[in-house]
């Protein structure tokens, strides 16, 4: 029976072609959200060791091609690997990784510069997307990264990604009353 | 004292500090800040024309400036203001300094050539569930439907000359006889309607003369001016 | 080393919009036929049990969603779907309702615009269907509204409907001279 939601929550994915989130696979499943989450888990074990992958940001799941792939589906697809990231882009890029939902302002206290066109960039290329609204005067937007964004580092979620050294971090927040 | 003055692009002036520092192999502190203030103030004075963020880099050397006045003159007393500034200038740059570092690990990662693609078909599956729209009746897809031809776009009239090209009494046999083959009978009429242009009618007249020669098909009119049938033999 | 032959070839027909060939497979991968043929057995017999199929149409191959998927896969493109018919549907399907079986091509005559997504929404909600295909050249198919939904109009059979004045049938008419 567990077999038979992972294999629908499978199929449901891959006709998804976008990220589908926990709540409506348990909804589209009429099955718990507990039960979602376990053969979300299996599913993503069950394809460690294949041509696939799971990956996860926050509740939303979505099927993409292993990295390892990546040669072979860039030449069938006629696509280009990697575009390529200045320094700014990627400085941006880590920003918003460790601290989203971020909105500009913030952003920019921390790299000291206005950071509007690198923002724009990055949207473009679809690493980082608008996630929400900040409850504040005039609603900025808070920036968040995307699946797309997993998909060009090859990591299956954030979780992957180095953390921030801790300990400096607490440091700094002791130091920066934001 | 000799400034070596790289000129380089930096993202802004805590980048410029930042590297300023780790040049010298400086911890970030007030005191290491204060050494490389001369330095960040030669930087801006020579790039001054090429830096877009120049307001930027001022407010930054003014807080150096003043963190180096503080360790020059330690009796010298701060505002509280002054005080923060400076010291949030130092918890910046290390929070700074914090990102670049992950940046270039985001960079490692992003060198691998090696990333996911998602599926990006767009082809569906052939399912479909009965999901009728609310509010809608017999009669009101009616009104829309009525309403729908009227405003239907009119025909556009072409020329004369582009119609002329006639259908050839060969194509003309061939369509009658595929017609003739589905439906068995045919109405004249029909053929004369279906017709864009007179000389369409001449040849599907013709055309009905050698179905008949070749006995194809024969001809039927109950009465004068009624319909005149075709029907295959 | 067959494993990465595997995985590979699992991606490409992952990202693959059509079925995809044992040759081109074979190309893209820089690996003999046989090997490919083998793999693709292989990854067959792997997807057996799982919530995806790999289906064969002579030499060329394609990753498709098991049936036993069906109805959710079905509940989760209506889901995508789920906004309201908007008037450009509702008239569409005024359209087929009255003036069935009728082409895409007629149709776009009438409404003077390209009706392509539209159709395949209202296919997806069951509301109309193929009902058979013209006898012209391309064999264009034509439309009608399905049973389920005249019986959701409560009309029994097409001919309850009202019908059109003469004046606007004969509008119809001169369009649809062909």
């Amino acid at each position: 029976m567990n077999e038979d939601l992972k294999n629908i929550i499978e199929s449901i994915l891959f006709v998804a072609e976008k990220p589908v989130s926990i709540k409506e696979l348990s909804k589209l499943t009429n099955s718990l959200t507990i039960n979602v989450q376990k053969a979300l888990l299996e599913l993503t074990d069950d394809y460690k060791e294949r041509g696939l992958r799971v990956i996860r940001k926050g509740d939303f799941f979505q099927i993409i091609t292993a990295p390892e792939a990546a040669k072979y589906i860039g030449r069938f697809l006629n696509q280009e690997l990697k575009a390529q990231l200045g320094d700014a882009a990627l400085e941006t890029l880590a920003i918003i990784t460790y601290k989203q939902p971020i909105t500009r302002m913030a952003i920019e206290k921390i790299r000291g510069v206005s950071s509007d066109t690198i923002l724009r960039t990055l949207q473009i290329k679809g690493l980082i997307s608008e996630v929400e609204r900040l409850d504040a005067p005039g609603k900025p937007i808070l920036y968040g990264t995307t699946f797309e964004f997993l998909q060009y580092l090859g990591v299956e979620s954030l979780d992957e990604l180095p953390k921030l050294e801790k300990e400096k971090e607490d440091k700094i927040k002791q130091a920066f009353k934001f | 004292m000799v400034f070596e003055v790289k000129i380089e692009n930096f993202e802004g002036p805590l980048d410029l500090l930042l590297k300023l520092t780790e040049e010298q192999k400086l911890d970030i502190t007030q005191i290491s800040l204060a050494k490389v203030t001369d330095n960040f103030l030669k930087h801006i004075e020579i790039l001054e024309n090429s830096l877009v963020n120049l307001s930027e880099f001022l407010d930054i050397a003014s807080k150096l400036i003043v963190i180096k006045s503080k360790v020059l003159l330690p009796q010298l007393e701060l505002t509280k203001e002054e005080q923060e500034e400076i010291d949030n200038l130092e918890a910046r740059l290390k929070e700074y300094q914090l990102f670049k570092e992950a940046a270039k690990e985001l960079k490692v990662l992003a060198e691998r050539e090696e990333r996911g693609f998602g599926r990006k078909t767009k082809v569906r599956p052939e399912i479909s569930i009965f999901d009728p729209p609310a509010n809608v009746n017999y009669k009101f897809l009616f009104e829309l439907f009525k309403k729908v031809i009227d405003e239907m776009p009119e025909e556009k009239k072409y020329p004369e000359a582009k119609i002329k090209k006639a259908v050839s009494i060969g194509e003309k046999i061939s369509e009658i006889k595929l017609a003739l083959q589905k439906y068995k009978t045919l109405d004249f009429g029909y053929l004369l309607k279906k017709a864009k242009a007179r000389i369409e009618i001449i040849v599907s007249f013709l055309a009905i003369l050698e179905l008949l020669k070749a006995k194809f098909l024969e001809v039927e009119q109950s009465a004068n001016f009624s319909e005149i049938i075709l029907k295959i033999i």
